[in-house]
């Protein structure tokens, strides 16, 4: 017989054991982490070290060590304030946008009527037309004297407006391409979980006498919420992080009005040179992101809990 | 076919000792249930037999050899998930046959791709074709056989897992809960179904259940469990006759052991039991060794509560003088049964009782002098 | 803490993982020079990419492949690229043999140490003013490739039809533009409205500032944003802005429509003439060219010649600009060129020139436009005229007075320069 | 929602005399074909839609891969720095990716994946591979862990329980991270206008930024390379549309 094996077994073999047993997914994350160790990680880490530091795109790796002095400037300066204020213009803009007329959408399509799947692939190309080329028709349709949308507006009897070039309509333009490119994501996700929503309650709560949109507020809307929840963050995250359309459509003015965070890392860094600012401005950026997202996940938990009580 | 012995298994995640140290051994062919409630620790000890779950401490060994590090596909188990786990995107006929194809297949057909085509062909095998057929017509699925399991009832799902893990031909069958999806009537008819498979086959079958009538009827050998701790290894008549403690008394049987602890009161009953089996001795007896006689002439006096008649019989409930927080039953013939409310007294085969310890609510052997 | 600290790449797991196949690579182009022999050059230019000139362009270099034993091979950037794509690959010690670069990318080309001297490539060349800028602290980093003097470009159709006269002042060019459009339907004025934010007007204002004699610094560096020339400048604007003759659209719509003849007057760089008269659209015989309506002449773009530092063929990069300012290579450039100034004086052909109406204005404004780049502040003449672009901004859109306005921006200037050094 | 599309096709089949001279047509006009053609001389089309072909399908295929190793583990192992792991995975997400251009510019550099097809692979992928990786996650998580432990015990070797138990399980959710990671392969600009200066190696990105930058850019040229351009990506989508509608919202919608 063997001899009881608890604490007396060789320490070697009790350290093969848990290698054995901890080491999988060790071993399944070392690839994508390595991977994404060296495309993003470290290239972040550096970033910290270059915004403490006046690199210039001519010379990126030996920029001389100026401390907290590229914070100090652009946290005093006014030009950040405005930026932040743009990006948070754009992004509360778009995602709400995108998000109405997304899960309005995926309701509509959601029906039953003829011409339905037509109806929905059409709603939702415009998520597979590239960022460039949509941003390139649009800014033909925005244009002031040969634009599409000024002949209709025109057609209608109202005066042209200078979308590109006149506030407040920069930014209602670039939010309006940024939503209409988002719209058929929110569509699609809104649409799958709409599927999933139980028959029985629905059809109970109709028989309940609930008018219809009693079902949708009492049983339909807390059945999509997480999924609605969820699409906000993402469209929030990828709001944060959008640049072709912009950078095609007004290139951050007329005047820094939609002069967003990513155009003014992009400013600094490539038409500035200053690669120390641009990356200051990235991990100011970045920092809020992550209290945003910290802040979410908190939330989150909270609600679990609350509802798990 | 392996004898099975637990030297000093115990099983704790970080923490928490979920499963206190034990030692067992288990015979050849035997259909052993590991019962308790839920969260006891009888899943965790099934997973630990069939090498889904490490062992913390001690050795498990299959015929004397220890398999704590042999890989579960090393240990010829059958296990029947209690939801059953049927792959979803594959028909019966796919379902039964998967065990077959992974034996048959060696480390490069598992390659994608190669492996569709590998699997493919051994479906068409004329063995393979036997092999499943003829297990499909035995438990009755031969109608469902190019389903999808999203399109069978529960029962005929359980069947399918049953199938697919009798295909092998195991030497270990490990059941976790497999009836706990199945409406009464259908389970009642597995049970008897799964019993007869036991004695066909011949092998260790570990079946684990909450349901101490499952475990009556088809074990051979019981462990009983709670809270994390081993109560009880005994045959079913040892467990229902000679419960080990007040806890297995509790779990078994139903309605349960009666318990009457004579450590507290002054009623005049309790006084003079008292006096005859110790006054720290909680006395058990079984609802079917009561008899209830006109208040004034049993053991133990006290007032009908309500009757339930369950057909041939009937269950009384009395609460005794002295001891309102608890019911008293007794299983009763028909024609026998008092009125609610009625004052009764109960008679008692001391010769039959179990004795306990009120204190620690260990068994203790008493000589019976009543 | 102010001492140059190299950033610790060579601890990065990324270095330490590929370092091998780096030293593969470096091998890999150690190994292909060779004695005697010819080697293949790489020209890195956003023009080869031009419609209708830059095959031109091309062929104009490849005459170096006849004339010495080397061969040529583009290598194409798109024009909004260039300057960060080429600064990004001479930054990593990268980057195509020779260059053609705007100006404000030599200035920080030259900051950087990437460029190589060229003063014995062009020894006994007859350079003209135009090759100025390419001489840093005493030494030529680059010769002059093209330069781009801004005209007034009109439609003579078109200005004739409505009957107006060539606009000598703003106040008739706004008239000039108003009838343009009431007579005709098209757009009278082609520029881009100072509010389109692709950058164009970081310069364009100088056609405007330049044009009242205004300047940003002085020649010692001190910078000069809010004196009385540039206010004025910015005034001006202010009228053509509220006139509402602007064109919101980006420069190459316009000039696409001025191609169609749906445009009567632009400010425009003999490229964009010479596009326009390909182009087809419209009878190059109208294309003209005046002095802009303004006091003073504006400002040119101009583009350099230079060889990478970093260049393995740094001795064959400077044969080729050698021949590049020999008569040949000049009169082959002149005929890609249209009617852009070059490094020296060469006359347009009589027959493009007869062809091409306008291409003698250009080569006239070209000798007395000035540089964009700001006196003693050149590496940050991007930044510096954000800043005034801003305040101007304000002016046209907010109505602040252009005088509150540039004052701002001299403070803006001052704090941004005094921080920079 | 359509019509900027439908502009698209309209003004790619104007001719630039009638965009200039007189009102757009409101309808779709097959008279101009000859001086498409003639303005899109020289725009090396077919190589450059196969180059995005090539690099959005490697940039699939490599997200996919490395986020179903991610999205497994994070997924079906409790191991210290889980959540670490995840947060980084996510916090990578909030970074614009502009910020990474010149460091990944210099790595690329040193393995000669500059001007290379490859490196564009990687970059997207780079990028691609958190969200992918929390679409399949959430997918995995919604498998019952017993039906790998029956694999198990049925004497499946894991390669076989991923690839004929799981994946077939989470397919609607890989076709779905597979969309995005194609789109982002297919439409990424930044890099390879960065990463890629030679002409034969242009994806459609920036061929059509190329021609947009052109004096002189003729805009039915533009239209008509974007409606090319976009073409493959709606064609691709509509066809796996169907799919992954289920796999976008697995585990979203359990909350």
């Amino acid at each position: 017989m063997t001899a009881r094996a608890d604490a007396k077994e060789p320490l070697r073999l009790r350290l093969v054991r848990s290698a054995r047993n901890g080491m999988t997914p060790v071993m399944l994350l070392a690839g994508p982490f390595i991977f994404l160790g060296v495309m993003i990680i470290w290239p972040l880490i550096e970033q910290v070290w270059i915004s403490l530091t006046d690199a210039r795109l001519t010379n990126p790796s030996a920029g001389e060590f100026v401390g907290l002095q590229n914070y100090a400037t652009a946290l005093s300066g006014s030009a950040l304030p405005r930026v932040l204020l743009n990006t948070m213009v754009y992004t509360v803009g778009t995602t709400v946008i995108a998000l109405v007329i997304g899960v309005l959408a995926a309701v509509v399509v959601n029906m039953k009527f003829a011409g339905n799947s037509v109806v929905k692939a059409i709603l939702a190309t415009p998520w597979a037309i590239p960022s460039v080329a949509a941003a390139l028709i649009w800014l033909w349709m925005f244009s002031q004297s040969r634009g599409v949308i000024n002949r209709g507006l025109e057609a209608l009897g109202q005066d042209g407006i200078a979308w590109l070039t006149s506030e407040p309509w920069a930014m209602v333009a670039v939010i309006a391409v940024t939503a209409w490119q988002a719209v058929p994501f929110v569509m699609l996700v809104t649409l799958a979980a709409l599927k999933s929503v139980p028959q029985e309650t629905a059809e109970a709560s109709r028989i309940d006498g609930a008018p219809r949109l009693g079902t949708f507020q009492w049983v339909i809307w807390p059945h999509i919420l997480p999924t609605v929840r969820l699409l906000a963050i993402l469209q929030v995250i990828e709001a944060l992080r959008k640049w072709d359309i912009i950078a095609v459509l007004t290139q951050g003015g007329p005047v820094n009005s939609t002069n967003t965070l990513v155009i003014a890392i992009q400013r600094q860094a490539f038409e500035y040179q200053q690669l120390g600012m641009g990356a200051t401005y990235a991990i100011i950026g970045i920092t809020i992101a992550i209290v945003f997202t910290l802040a979410y996940l908190l939330l989150e938990r909270r609600e679990e809990k609350k509802n798990t009580r | 076919m392996p004898r099975i012995t637990f030297d000093g298994i115990s099983k704790s995640f970080g923490d928490t000792q979920v499963l206190d140290p034990f030692d067992a051994d288990i015979a050849d062919g035997e259909f052993l249930v590991l019962l308790g409630p839920s969260g006891c620790g009888k899943s965790t000890l099934l997973r630990m037999i069939a090498g889904l779950t490490d062992i913390t401490s001690g050795t498990l060994l299959f015929d004397d050899v220890p398999v704590n590090h042999a890989d579960v596909r090393k240990r010829d188990i059958a296990f029947v998930f209690q939801s059953y786990a049927l792959y979803p995107q594959m028909t019966v006929r796919q379902n039964i046959a998967f065990p077959l194809l992974m034996d048959r297949m060696s480390g490069w057909q598992h390659l994608p791709i190669l492996s569709t085509l590998i699997r493919a062909r051994l479906m068409r095998d004329e063995r393979v074709r036997s092999q499943v057929n003829g297990l499909a017509e035995q438990l009755g699925l031969t109608a469902y056989l190019d389903r999808r399991p999203g399109a069978l009832s529960g029962g005929q799902r359980q069947r399918v897992a049953l199938a697919r893990s009798l295909v092998r031909d195991p030497s270990l069958y490990l059941l976790d809960e497999p009836l706990s999806n199945l409406d009464a009537k259908l389970r009642i008819q597995m049970r008897t179904d799964i019993a007869a498979l036991h004695r066909e086959v011949g092998k260790t079958f570990v079946y684990v259940t909450h349901d101490q009538i499952e475990a009556m009827t088809m074990a051979t050998k019981i462990i009983v469990m709670d809270g994390g701790k081993i109560q009880q290894i005994g045959t079913p008549d040892d467990i229902y006759d000679r419960p080990a403690n007040t806890t297995v008394a509790r779990f078994v049987g139903s309605p349960p052991m009666n318990l009457v602890d004579l450590s507290s009161g002054d009623q005049q009953w309790r006084q003079s039991l008292r006096r005859s089996y110790g006054d720290g001795t909680v006395v058990g007896f079984r609802p079917e060794n009561v008899r209830i006689v006109p208040s004034g002439a049993g053991i133990m006096p006290g007032t009908v509560e309500t009757v339930e008649r369950t057909g041939p019989e009937s269950i009384v409930a009395i609460t005794l003088d002295g001891h309102a927080d608890s019911r008293t039953y007794a299983r009763v013939p028909n024609d026998m049964t008092p009125s609610p409310a009625e004052r009764v007294s109960l008679d008692i085969d001391m010769s039959s009782s179990s004795f306990f310890d009120s204190v620690t609510g260990e068994r203790t052997e008493l000589p019976v002098t009543a | 803490m102010g001492s140059a600290r190299e950033f610790p790449y060579r601890l990065s797991a990324a270095a330490l993982l590929t370092g091998s196949l780096a030293l593969l690579t470096a091998c890999g182009t150690g190994g292909e020079e060779a004695d005697g022999e010819g080697v293949t050059l790489t020209l890195g230019n956003s023009q080869w990419l031009d419609a209708n000139r830059g095959e031109g362009l091309w062929e104009a270099v490849s005459g170096f492949d006849h004339a010495s034993e080397h061969s040529v091979e583009r290598v194409e950037y798109p024009s909004g690229d260039i300057a960060t794509t080429l600064t990004t690959e001479l930054g990593a010690g990268e980057g195509p043999d020779v260059m053609f670069i705007q100006d404000n990318v030599f200035e920080s080309f030259v900051d950087a140490d990437f460029l190589e001297p060229l003063e014995d490539a062009v020894e006994g060349a007859n350079l003209n003013n135009t090759n100025e800028g390419g001489v840093k602290d005493g030494t030529r980093y680059g010769v002059a490739w093209q330069r781009a003097p801004f005209a007034l470009l009109y439609n003579s159709g078109l200005l004739d039809e409505a009957g107006v006269e060539v606009p000598t002042t703003p106040e008739e060019l706004i008239e000039s533009a108003d009838i343009l459009t009431e007579e005709l339907g098209v757009q009278g004025f082609g520029d881009p409205s100072p509010l389109v934010d692709d950058g164009r007007w970081l310069q364009h204002i100088n056609i405007w500032t330049y044009g009242h004699g205004g300047s940003w610094a002085d020649e010692d560096g001190n910078i000069t944003v809010d004196t009385p020339e540039n206010i004025e400048g910015v005034e001006v604007v202010k009228d053509l802005y509220d006139a509402g003759i602007f064109s919101d659209e980006d420069l190459h719509t316009n000039r696409a429509a001025f191609a169609q003849g749906q445009v009567g007057m632009v400010d425009e760089i003999g490229g964009g003439a010479l596009v326009a008269s390909l182009e087809g659209g419209m009878d190059p015989q109208d294309i003209h060219v005046a002095d802009q309506p303004t006091p003073e002449p504006g400002y040119h773009q101009q583009l350099y010649v230079v060889v990478n530092a970093n260049s393995p063929h740094v001795e064959e990069a400077k044969e080729f600009v050698s021949w590049l300012v020999t008569e040949e290579g000049q009169e082959m450039l002149r005929e890609a060129s249209g009617a852009d100034p070059l490094a020296t004086d060469v006359p347009v052909t009589e027959e493009f020139a007869a062809e091409n109406p306008w291409a003698e204005g250009f080569l006239e404004v070209g000798s007395h436009t000035q540089s964009t780049l700001i006196p003693g502040h050149e590496l940050q003449t991007t930044e510096i005229m954000t800043l005034i672009m801003d305040h101007v901004q304000e002016v046209l859109v907010n109505d602040i007075p252009a005088e509150e306005a540039l004052a701002a921006a001299q403070g803006d200037v001052d704090n941004l320069v005094g921080s920079g050094d | 929602m359509g019509f900027p599309t439908y502009w698209m096709i309209n003004t790619a089949l104007s001719s630039r005399q009638q965009l200039f001279t007189e009102p757009q047509s409101l309808w779709l006009q097959f008279t101009n074909w000859s001086e498409l053609s003639r303005d899109l001389d020289g725009v090396p089309v077919v190589s450059m839609l196969t180059n995005s072909a090539f690099i959005a399908i490697g940039t699939t295929v490599l997200t996919i891969l490395l986020s179903v190793l991610c999205a497994y583990a994070l997924s079906r192992y409790k191991f210290h720095g889980r959540g670490a792991a995840a947060f980084l995975l996510f916090s990578t997400q909030m970074v614009p990716q502009g910020v990474f251009l010149i460091p990944i510019y210099t790595l690329f550099l040193g393995l000669g994946l500059v001007n290379n097809l490859w490196g564009l692979v990687l970059v997207n992928a780079a990028f691609s591979l958190p969200i992918s990786t929390f679409i399949i996650k959430a997918a995995i998580d919604g498998i019952p862990y017993e039906l790998e432990e029956a694999a198990r015990v049925d004497n499946s070797p894991p390669l076989s329980t991923l690839t004929v138990v799981i994946l077939p399980l989470i397919l609607p959710s890989i076709a779905a991270a597979a969309v995005l990671a194609f789109f982002a392969g297919w439409g990424e600009l930044m890099y390879a206008t960065t990463f890629i200066t030679d002409r034969a190696e242009w994806p459609a990105s920036v061929g059509l930024s190329v021609l947009v930058s052109q004096p002189g850019v003729s805009m039915p040229a533009v239209m008509a390379v974007s409606v090319m351009f976009a073409a493959p990506a709606v064609a691709f989508f509509l066809f796996v549309q169907r799919h992954i509608v289920s796999g976008l919202t697995a585990g979203a919608v359990k909350g």
